[in-house]
Formats: structure tokens, C-alpha cells, sequence
């Protein structure tokens, strides 16, 4: 892919969140609406075409821990607090940031969607709790690419809290087969970008049924399979 | 698949480093196999001795009057080395070479043991090992154990392939013990050549195999492996595969960038290729023998047919003569991924018929401490037609009535008229001994324990899960 | 307790019911007491045969000529009531009502029961039972022999509690293969009087049982029971205490307005209640034998005081002669909450000098396949001298220069000499069988596969983090 | 407690929010700060007490699920929306309704903590992880009361994900003694008073390093443990 080709010519070795979220839509998995503005002009435009409330995020391709920054404001509800956001953000990183505008997506589900390479197996694809539950449970499963919808299926099962998939505390059951489809893509994305060496999708936001990316990293430099030991 | 004929039931076999002098691995594997009762030729091969066992030996394999099929190399790897290019010469079809000291331990050993695989494939010949325990065949036609065992295991229909040659050893003294069967039994050691995919192929042709046995610490190839597996265990004939993998917590978390990254252990991985290709992970091999005699488990369907007998469903009848072992069932059952079954009313009403007042008449059916051998086949046969119920695990604990016997005879004769996987548990040795032993012999699952059995059943479900996914067109599960 | 000596340990036995009858439980219990061995005096009752299995017997435990301590009462309930208002008068301290047809019916058997005890209690005469399997002592003092099993197990330091009397048949039998012994085994039945706590409590006190083992359904006391036996597991002679408790996912959820009301099943409850009184959870009866003989491990102090091995932290070192179980027990390690205990420098100077080059000498420490005693007993020295080790697992498979006797010969020396516990896995029967009878001759545990020696040292660790608990002072922890 | 006695005489079978949680307070268990309203002038008046973001729940004693009625209105900024939200939740729940004022507590990690009563071994405290992990994974431990510290501590260690406790993701270590406290003093709770039969304390909010009780219910009715069921 281009934008994947670009970054490894300016010896990136992660892409931006705003150009992961580019790989993953151009696989036709659903990202936040979002754009990227440099100034105040840009702000105003953006947050009509987005409109509130809406999140903003300084942008770049260094910064893998944003939270922990204060580069994230999220849930802002008018122009003064989109304003001031942009302001304390663009103070923080310095001139020439850039800053994504992007929808506040609400649901009380996070998951995680992810993509490593293994060096026997080639690219194995990640589902299970998001969030802070990443992290701290673990609860999750692999499959090896390529994955059949079934195996997608099945992958969420696996998990030990995959009751957060069915209708639960007055929320829609989430769609499957659009998680299905995503599980599917990301490993075609392994498969067909040999330079992606892993990526996390964290959180997917289960928005009323449907799943949504929030935030992801797309990780580059990755190594080819080692193909088949074997020499038969 | 010739050369791996060769290995498994050849018709000449030679020693090269039998030795006369006991307690060397070449003499007791030479004896093991002589003692063994080969039903083939056997032939030592050693420079220095006119006779070993008795059994006239050769100075070179190249001496030997007769064509020879097999060669189990026991010399160290230089040696090795020559004696396998004279055993091409000679036109072996397949060395194991039992010998330790190649690409385990690196550096001359590494390259030897390239060299000889690259020798034998140009010739197209099969090398097992080396750094392995040999290869086993107990079946009647054949009889060859040329391995460190001295106990040939009886002759079974579960194939066996270990890449720990310390747990075949182990494995097979386990076996003896519960007189346990085996069709094949294979030590890959070092997989210079054939390895576990071989095998798996090789075992889900053979006829005389019904299920494969897996102990393994790391697989050797790519993502074909899932491709190939699927085919073995969910395709037109599919032989169950049940694994050991062993080296579950080793592999630390690795530096990664991505969270994804850092939580891809080979052990993640690993359970999703086994998912992936219907391979059923045991944790202890005592969980691989209680599987493996159910998942061998079969019956004669009306058209005469031997048909596997797994559950098409997950509702479980539990039928026992003791409180305490009914409730442990129970637990085992729905830990498990089980149900307990619901049954009909009428199945309600013919359990009313058969069994005392004081009797349990909904599952777990309990006929009571005085129960012999009526009330058991009764109640099961009442249980096991009920559409509800997919299986059933029938528990008997030695009180006075209980005959185990006749109760043994009772299940037999349900488990031929049913499709319906029925386990049973019968509790104690001593005096269950002989209904323990009857339904061994009519292939019937016995275990000592409740939580066996019913943690047994749930992988024969596991099982047909994933058969029932692999028969159905994709995108409809 | 007076009434629980004359359970396990009476001068005279009346067994009211006995039978001339075999197959009859009043038969069968009165020859399993004649044929064990007894050392008291037994005396059969049954109004209609001159002799039992050629004992005199007497028409009435009245009519006997000698004081009785205990009776044991094989009738139907009705039969049994009147019977032990006799045995009563008679002047008995205990009895064991084996009978069934009591609480567990209802109706009349329930209104039975509650008669016998309140005339027991009102005599201070102690009941176990009904429906109970009965009462072992193998102690050579004793010998009694009061049960279904034709059996007598071996004597040993670990006391059995059933509520399951079908399970005691099979524990036996499973013991009696696996020559374990027990200090005292006894079925509580319905626990009309004596139950679980007076028992655990009683073995508390015994100096004879050094470990409790106990099987349940369902306790019978209240809060109590945290208190009580939070003073043996973790008191001043601490004895440890480990449990099965059946019916795990049988309670369902029950309707109740909050989320904590809806979570709170009874083994929730259960879960708690053993971990506030330091009681061991065992999930199966292989398990049980496995943790109870290391629970039972102690070695002399150089006081001369035999004090009881548990490890001070959960750093372990592993020392083999073979690489797949090596893995086995390094995974089975980290997942019972264990480290790998990572070695000072000097430790893996020490290996250097003992063990080949192609050794390994980090944890897990390999000593290659053609290692001999001398190997084991160096590394195994050197690596329990290590302060960042708390205890070991020494995993030993047949290789050919493998020489199990002196390697078992070796262990027990050094765990003669030190605090730390060694738990040993000798794969295979036949090959390692002389050195496996060593070790358990000298109470080293020893087991067939890694897994177990691993889980079991697991649990050693859980139990030593309980014993610190109970000894620090509250709120330091 | 005098507010128990008084909503059994009033033949409640539940203590509202706002009486639960004055039954957690009087044990010394910190809860949010929050007060009563039913008009709105009180609701002025309590703005300016709590300060913003606040959050406002229709309150009442019947309503276990609030927030499936759509009740509850979260992070409020400003006095406009205040307002709007509490004629909002007046609209709904009709005339004389009391509406709570509480103050909006952010923390990412959410813990249960339960009462239940067993009938043999009497009162029981559970803890575990909150919000719809409650639910989803059960990942839940208990203790019989009276606990000691130890026990609490060692509860805590029992969950699956009692890593949510330690400092992760760069949040601050949970404060242990605290939570101990809270729980040690739930038992208490449970041995004081016959005619509690449940409590749920979900979720727990852990507000920097320390927790609070964001919401709690409790459940009268308690019957009396067996008591011990041997007569010896
Ligand atoms: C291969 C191995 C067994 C040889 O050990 P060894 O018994 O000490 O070997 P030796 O050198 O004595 O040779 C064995 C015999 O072969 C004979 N021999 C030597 N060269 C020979 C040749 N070219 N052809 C045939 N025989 C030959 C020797 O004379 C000797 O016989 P003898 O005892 O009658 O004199 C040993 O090196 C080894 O690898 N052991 C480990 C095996 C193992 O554990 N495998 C993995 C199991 S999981
Ligand atoms: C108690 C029980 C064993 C009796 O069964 P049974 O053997 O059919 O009983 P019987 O009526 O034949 O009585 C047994 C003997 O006692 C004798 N007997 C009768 N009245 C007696 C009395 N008052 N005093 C002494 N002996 C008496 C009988 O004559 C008979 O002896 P015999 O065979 O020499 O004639 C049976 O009712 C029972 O409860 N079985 C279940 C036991 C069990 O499973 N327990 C739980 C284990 S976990
Ligand atoms: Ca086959
Ligand atoms: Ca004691």
C-alpha cells in the first residue's frame, strides 16, 4: 500500500493513528470519522463536517502513549471546548502539530482486534477484551491467517468473557458478522502488507451493535515468514 | 508413503551396532526385537562379534546375503555416518537411527546429520531420528519392537508419535499397566526427515488406525500444517488427533511495540493452530489414555459398518447406584461444556416402572445402593431412547447387590442397539474387576473415576463439533 | 474424645447383625474384623446361629460375658434401634450404625435416627453413621478392620473422612495399588452425631495422623467451623488438612435482587470457607494421594526434631536428564504459581565443575541423558545450597547409563540433610521401580510424571503461605 | 439503623441510593458526595455545593435498574445542563419526584463489592470486578464474616484481574488499605443487622488511588442464618 510504502521511505516505524486507521479503512473495516487539521481554521471546518461531541488527539507517529500525555481530550460538547483543547494540545507538542478531530464514539464495550507475525506461522490475528482489560485480564485468542468466517466465529467464543457479545445490561447483542469480517480482513492485511509487523486495534467500540475502531497502530518492519522449515 | 511401509512393517531388518555385551543399547534393542517375536529377518551387523543373541551377525550390511528393508543405526555419528551410505548402497528403504549426538548438540553433529539426510533423500530413503527411541509394531503380522522397551505394548488401534523419547519410555510402562493397545508407535527424536505431518498422514491411511496420539514440543512446519491437519481430522475419513504440546508457559513475553505483539506467545499460537485443524489438546497423559480409548470407541451400525460413536449433541444421562459419585459426575459434566439432559415424560414414566420409590427418576437417575444388573439396564435403555439425550455415563460403585458383571453384560448389550456414546464409570479394581474387564473387551469406555468419564465425554463432543463444522459449507456455522 | 478412642482404637468389638450368611454385610464386616488381624477381642451377635465364622456368637449383646466397647450395628433401622438401646445398657462407648433406611429416606428412618441419637447423646455414647462404610485402623496396636474392603491398607501417617461411602471402596483400592497407607479411615455417613469437625479435631490431636484427607458433600456446622479449623491447619501443631468437596455447579443461581445475591452459590461459600481455614482444595482423588504423601514428608532437624517440609518460597529448582520433561515440569511450575529459581554464580560454578560441557547449566539443570548417580548427586547438592532456591524436582527417565537405585540412594542423602523439600519424578514402572520403593521408603515423594511433582509442590507452597499467615501478627501481612 | 427500621416499617424491600448509601457512610465507607433535591431551587443550591461535572439519577426506592429508563445523566459541565437534565428526569418520573445531585467520579477501573447472606455460615462479603464485568465474567471472590485484614487482601488476590489493583496504563496502586477497610467493614454490616439480606456496592470507582462507592443497593428482608445446625 502507498501511505505503508511513504512512511518506510521516511524510515517510520509505526504509522500515525490517523494513517493506520487509512490501512484499516482501505480494507473496508470501520474506523472513527475523523480528520486532520493543522489550525484553527482547520478546527472550526472539521468539527462542522464532524460535529459534537467529538474527540481531539495530538497526532503523530512518534507517540504510541497518548493518554498518558494529556494529548486526549475527549467528549467535547462545544466550540470554546474545542477551542481550548486545540490550544492546550498544540501548546504541549509545539508548532506544525497536527491535531485529529474526530467523532466520540459512546459504548460501554471495548474490545481489541489485533495482528502479530509469527516467524513459523506467519500473521496470527488477536480478539479479546479492550481497554484497560487488555492488559490486566488477557482474556484473549489467535488465529492463523488466513481465517475462515467460522474460525472468526469461534475465536470469539474463545474468550472467557465473550458473554460481552450478547445482549447483555439492555445493550444489542453486537453484530458478528461484521466482527467476523474485521477479524477476517486483518488477517488478509498480514498477508498481503509483508512490511506490517503488527497492529493493535484498541479500542473497537462496540457502538450500538456495531463495531467501530477508535484508536489503532499499525507497526512496521515486518520480517518475512521464515516460509515452510521444512525442505521436503 | 513406501518408505514409511518400510519403517512400520518391513520384511528384513538390520541391527548395524547390535552388540553382544547387555546393557549397551545395541545389544537391547537387538534382543528387544528378537524377543519381540518379529515375524520378518533379523540381522546384526558388527565387525567384531560372530554372533550376537545367538543370531549369526555381519561385519558390514553391505555382507548380509538378503535384501534388507530396514536399518536402525545405533553408532555414533561419524560411524553413522558410513554405515547409512553402505545401507543406501545395500537399497534400504528406511534408517531410524537411534544414535544420539547430531543437531542437538550442534557443531560437527549438526553437519553430519544434514549430510545424511541430504544422502538419503537423493536416494529416497526415509530417515526417523536420529536421537530417538525406535519405532514399534505390535500388530500380529508384524511384531516389531525395535526399541529401548522390553515390554512389546499390546496390539491396539491408536497410533502413537512422540518427539520425547524419556516419555515413550514412560509412556509405554504406563500403557503395560493398563493394558492398554497401540497400532503404532513411533519416537521422532530429532525429525531430520519424516516428522509429525508424515506420520499424521501416513497414520490417517492406515487402516489400523482409528485415532492419533501426539506428544510434541515444537511443530516443525508453516501454515501448511493447518491445511494438511484439517483434512486428517475433519475430512472423508477423519481420524481424531490428540495432542500433548508441551512447553505451554516457557516462551516469556517477548519486547513488542504493539500490545498484540506482546501477548503473541508460541503458545497462543499454538492453541489457534490446533483449534484451526480440529487437534484436541490434552494437558496429562493420563487425559490422553481416558480419551483416547472413547475416541477409539465404536459400534456396528445396522448397515454393518463400524461407525465412531461421538455425541451429536451435549445432553448428558447420568445413571448410578451412589449418591457422592453421581454429584461428582455432575460437576465434571458441566465444567465440562456439558448439559445435564431433560428427559421426556415419558422417559419419566418407564424410569417409574422399572425402579424403586425411593429411586432418583429424573438425571442423575440413581437406582439405588441394592440395584443389580436389571435395574441399570433398565433405566439406561430407557434413558439412551430418549431424544433428549445424547450419551450417557452410567456409574456403578461395589455394594452388596451389585453385580458388575451382569450389569457390564446389560451395557453391552444397550451400547450395540444405540448409536449414543455410553462411558462408564465402575469404581474400586478388585471387585468391579471382571465387568471392568467385559467391557474392555467389548470396547466399551471404563474409567475408574466419575470426573473421567465425564470430562472424557465432553472432548467426544468437542470432537463432533468440529466434525459437524468441517461438514458444513462455510459461511453457514 | 473418650467416645472417639473407643471408635478407632477398642479394647472389645460387638458387631450386632453379624451374619453367617457371605455376601451379607453382617457376614462380610464381621470376617473383614476376624481376617485383619484385630488385636481385641471381637464378638458377633445374631439371635439365630451358634457361630459366626466359627466365633461364638450370642443372641444378644447383653448376653455377652465381657465389657464391649464398641458396637457395630448391621440391621435394618427399626432392628437397629432397639439393638443399640441394648448396647446401651451394655455399657458400650461408641457405635457405627452401617445401616442404610435412616435420615436419607425420610419418614420413619429420619424419626429413627433422631431417636438413636438423642439416647446416645443422652448416655454420652458417640454414633457414626448411619449409612456409613465403617472404620479402619491398620496400626499394628489395632488392626481393625471394620469395613466392606476385604482389604486392610497399609498403616501410614494420613487419617481419610468420607461422607461418600461407594467413594471409600474406591479410595481403598486405590490406595491399596499405589501401597499407600493410612493412619485411620472412617465413613460419617449421614453424621447423625459425629461429623467432620469432631473428626478433623480428633486427628489433630492424634500424633498418628500427620495429614487429614477428607471427602464432602456438605458441612454441617456454621461459622464455627472457620474458627475451629484455622487452629488446626495453621495452630500451634499445625496439621494440614486436605479436602474434596463435591458438587461444585450444582447449585444454580439463585433469584435474588442484587448481583451479589444472584453470584453467591454455595461453593462460593465453600471457596471462602476454605481458604479462611487454611484447608487445601483438591480437585480429584489422584491429586489427593499425590499432595498428601509430600504433605506427610518431614525430616529429622539437626535437633533431632522431625519437623515438616514446605518450602519458604516458591523458587524451584528443576535437575533432569531429559529435555521434554524438563519442559513439562518447568511449565506445570509457572502455572501453580511457582518460579524458576535463577541460580548465583557460584551454584553454576559448581555445575561447570561437575557436569559435562553439553550440560545445561541453568535452571532447569540438564544432566544429559548418560547421566549416572554421581551427576545427579552433585548437581542436586550444589543447586539446594543455593539460598535463592527454596526446593527441588529431580525428574529421572531410563537411559541407558541411567542408575535409578543410586540415584534414589543419592536424593535421600542430601534431603537427609536438607530443610528443603525434594519431590522426585522417576518416569516409568519397570526400569525405575527399586529406586521409586527407595525413596518412598524413606518418605521422599516421588511421582510417575513431571506435571504431578510440579502441582504438588505447588500446593506445599500455598500450604507454607498459609502457615506464615497464621504466625504473623494480623494486619502485617 | 434507624433509616433501616424506618423503610422496613415503610415496607420497603430496598433502600434507595441515597439511603444505601447513607447506611455504607455510617460504617465509614467513603461514598460519593451527593444530596437530595426535589425542586429547583434545591437543584441550585446543590450545584454550587458539589460543583461540576456532576451527574443527576431520579431517585427511588423502586428503581434498581436506572439506568435502562434512561434516569441517570452523567458528567454534567454547567448549569444549562442541569437543568435540562433534571426537568428532563422530573418529565419522566413525574411529580414529586427527588432527584440526586452527586458528584461525576472518573476513574477507567471499576470494582464490584457485595454482601450476601448465606443460610448456614451467615453473612458473606464479595469482591470483584464492576460495571458490566460484573456480569460478563463473574470474576468474583468472598469471604464468611468477620474477615480479617488478611482475608481482604487475599480476596482481592483471588480475582483473575486483581492486576486492575496495581499501578497499570499509568494510573496509580489502588490503596489497599482502604479497600480492606471497605470490606472488612461490608461484614460488619452483614453481622450488625439481621435485616440486611444483600448489598451491591457497583460500582466501586477507584478516583485516583482511592476508591468510592458510586452507586450501592441495598436489600432488606435478611432472614436469620440457620445458625448452626448441630446440636452437640
Ligand atoms: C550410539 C550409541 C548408543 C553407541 O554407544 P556405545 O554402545 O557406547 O557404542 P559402541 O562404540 O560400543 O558401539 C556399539 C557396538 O557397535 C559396534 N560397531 C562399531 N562400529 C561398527 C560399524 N561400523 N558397524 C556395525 N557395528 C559397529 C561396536 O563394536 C559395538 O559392539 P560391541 O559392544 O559388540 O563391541 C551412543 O553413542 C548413543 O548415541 N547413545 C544415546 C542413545 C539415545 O539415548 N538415543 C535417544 C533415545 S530418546
Ligand atoms: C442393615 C442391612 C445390611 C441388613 O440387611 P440384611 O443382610 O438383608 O439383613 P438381615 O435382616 O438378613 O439381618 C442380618 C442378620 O442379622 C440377624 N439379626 C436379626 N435381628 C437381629 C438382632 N436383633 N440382633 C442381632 N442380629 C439380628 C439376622 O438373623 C441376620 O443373620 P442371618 O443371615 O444369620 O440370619 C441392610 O438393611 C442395609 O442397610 N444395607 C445397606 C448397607 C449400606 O449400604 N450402608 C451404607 C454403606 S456406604
Ligand atoms: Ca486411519
Ligand atoms: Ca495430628
Amino acid at each position: 500500500m502507498k501511505i505503508i510504502e511513504k512512511a518506510l521511505e521516511e524510515g517510520q516505524s509505526t504509522l500515525s493513528e490517523y494513517e493506520s486507521k487509512q490501512v484499516l479503512s482501505a480494507y473496508g473495516i470501520p474506523v472513527t470519522k475523523e480528520l486532520l487539521v493543522k489550525d484553527l481554521k482547520g478546527l472550526i471546518d472539521a468539527t462542522r463536517e464532524i460535529g459534537y461531541p467529538l474527540v481531539l488527539k495530538g497526532c503523530s507517529s512518534d507517540i504510541a502513549h497518548k493518554t498518558e500525555k494529556g494529548l486526549i481530550k475527549l467528549d467535547l460538547r462545544s466550540k470554546e471546548e474545542a477551542v481550548s483543547a486545540f490550544d492546550e494540545i498544540c501548546a504541549r507538542m509545539g508548532t506544525g502539530t497536527s491535531v485529529l478531530v474526530q467523532e466520540m464514539v459512546k459504548g460501554h464495550r471495548e474490545l481489541v482486534i489485533g495482528l502479530s507475525r509469527d516467524p513459523q506461522f506467519g500473521p496470527c490475528v488477536m480478539f479479546g477484551l479492550g481497554g484497560i482489560f487488555t492488559e490486566i485480564l488477557k482474556d484473549i485468542s489467535f488465529r492463523v491467517a488466513p481465517l475462515e468466517k467460522r474460525d472468526a466465529l469461534e475465536m470469539m467464543k474463545d474468550i472467557k468473557g465473550h458473554k460481552i457479545l450478547e445482549a447483555v445490561r439492555g445493550m444489542e447483542a453486537a453484530d458478528l458478522d461484521m466482527l467476523s469480517d474485521i477479524l477476517i480482513k486483518m488477517g488478509q492485511i498480514g498477508l498481503e502488507n509483508e512490511s506490517v509487523k503488527e497492529i493493535d486495534i484498541n479500542p473497537v467500540i462496540i457502538f450500538g451493535n456495531k463495531p467501530v475502531a477508535v484508536d489503532a497502530l499499525v507497526v512496521l518492519g515486518g520480517v518475512k515468514a521464515d516460509g515452510p522449515r521444512h525442505q521436503n | 508413503m513406501e518408505g514409511l511401509d518400510a519403517l512400520f512393517n518391513p520384511e528384513s531388518v538390520a541391527v548395524v551396532g547390535a552388540s553382544s555385551t547387555p546393557g549397551k543399547v545395541g545389544h537391547d534393542i537387538f534382543v528387544n526385537i528378537l524377543k519381540g517375536g518379529y515375524t520378518g529377518t533379523l540381522y546384526p551387523v558388527n565387525p567384531k562379534a560372530k554372533s550376537i543373541a545367538s543370531v549369526r551377525a555381519y561385519p558390514d550390511i553391505q555382507d548380509i546375503p538378503d535384501p534388507i528393508e530396514l536399518a536402525i543405526i545405533i553408532l555414533p555419528p561419524r560411524l553413522a555416518e558410513s554405515a547409512i551410505k553402505q545401507a543406501i548402497e545395500k537399497g534400504v528403504k528406511a534408517v531410524v537411527i537411534v544414535s544420539a549426538g547430531f543437531k542437538e548438540v550442534g557443531g560437527e553433529g549438526l553437519e553430519i546429520e544434514k549430510r545424511i539426510v541430504a544422502m538419503c533423500r537423493e536416494a529416497g530413503v526415509r530417515v526417523v531420528g536420529p536421537n530417538c527411541l525406535g519405532v514399534i509394531n505390535p500388530n500380529a503380522d508384524v511384531r516389531l519392537n525395535a526399541s529401548f522397551s522390553a515390554r512389546m505394548p499390546k496390539a491396539g488401534n491408536i497410533s502413537f508419535i512422540s518427539q520425547s523419547g524419556a516419555l515413550c519410555t514412560a509412556v509405554l510402562d504406563f500403557a503395560a499397566d493398563k493394558e492398554f493397545g497401540f497400532s503404532k508407535f513411533v519416537s521422532i527424536g530429532n525429525k531430520a526427515d519424516v516428522d509429525e505431518l508424515d506420520l499424521l498422514r501416513y497414520f490417517h491411511a492406515d487402516p489400523e488406525t482409528e485415532v492419533i496420539m501426539l506428544y510434541i514440543e515444537e511443530l516443525q512446519r508453516g501454515p501448511e500444517f493447518i491445511q494438511a491437519v484439517k483434512e486428517i481430522t475433519g475430512g472423508d475419513r477423519p481420524t481424531p488427533v490428540l495432542a500433548i504440546k508441551s512447553g505451554r508457559t516457557s516462551a516469556g513475553a517477548k519486547a513488542a511495540a504493539s500490545h498484540t505483539g506482546s501477548l503473541a506467545g508460541s503458545e497462543s499460537v499454538y492453541d489457534a493452530l490446533f483449534a484451526q485443524s480440529g487437534i484436541i489438546r490434552v494437558e496429562s497423559i493420563n487425559e490422553l489414555f481416558d480419551f483416547g480409548t472413547a475416541f477409539a470407541y465404536k459400534n456396528e451400525s445396522a448397515l454393518g459398518k463400524m461407525r465412531r460413536k461421538v455425541p451429536l449433541g451435549n445432553r448428558v444421562a447420568i445413571v448410578t447406584n451412589a449418591g457422592g459419585p453421581g454429584i461428582v459426575a455432575t460437576d465434571m459434566t458441566i465444567t465440562s461444556g456439558l448439559e445435564l439432559a431433560t428427559f421426556s415424560d415419558e422417559t419419566v414414566e418407564v424410569l417409574k416402572s422399572h425402579l424403586p420409590q425411593t429411586a432418583n427418576f429424573n438425571n442423575p437417575v440413581d437406582v439405588i445402593g441394592d440395584a443389580a444388573q436389571d435395574r441399570y439396564e433398565n433405566a439406561l435403555w430407557a434413558v439412551i431412547r430418549d431424544e433428549g439425550v445424547d450419551g450417557a455415563l452410567v456409574i456403578l460403585t461395589p455394594q452388596s447387590m451389585t453385580n458388575a458383571i451382569g450389569t457390564a453384560e446389560a451395557i453391552v448389550r444397550i451400547a450395540q442397539r444405540s448409536h449414543k456414546p455410553i462411558l462408564c464409570c465402575f469404581m474400586g479394581i478388585i471387585d468391579v474387576s471382571a465387568g471392568v474387564k467385559y467391557l474392555q473387551e467389548h470396547g466399551v469406555p471404563v474409567y475408574r473415576f466419575p470426573e473421567s468419564a465425564a470430562k472424557t465425554f465432553g472432548a467426544l463432543y468437542r470432537y463432533s463439533r468440529w466434525l459437524n463444522r468441517q461438514h458444513l459449507a462455510p459461511f453457514t456455522v
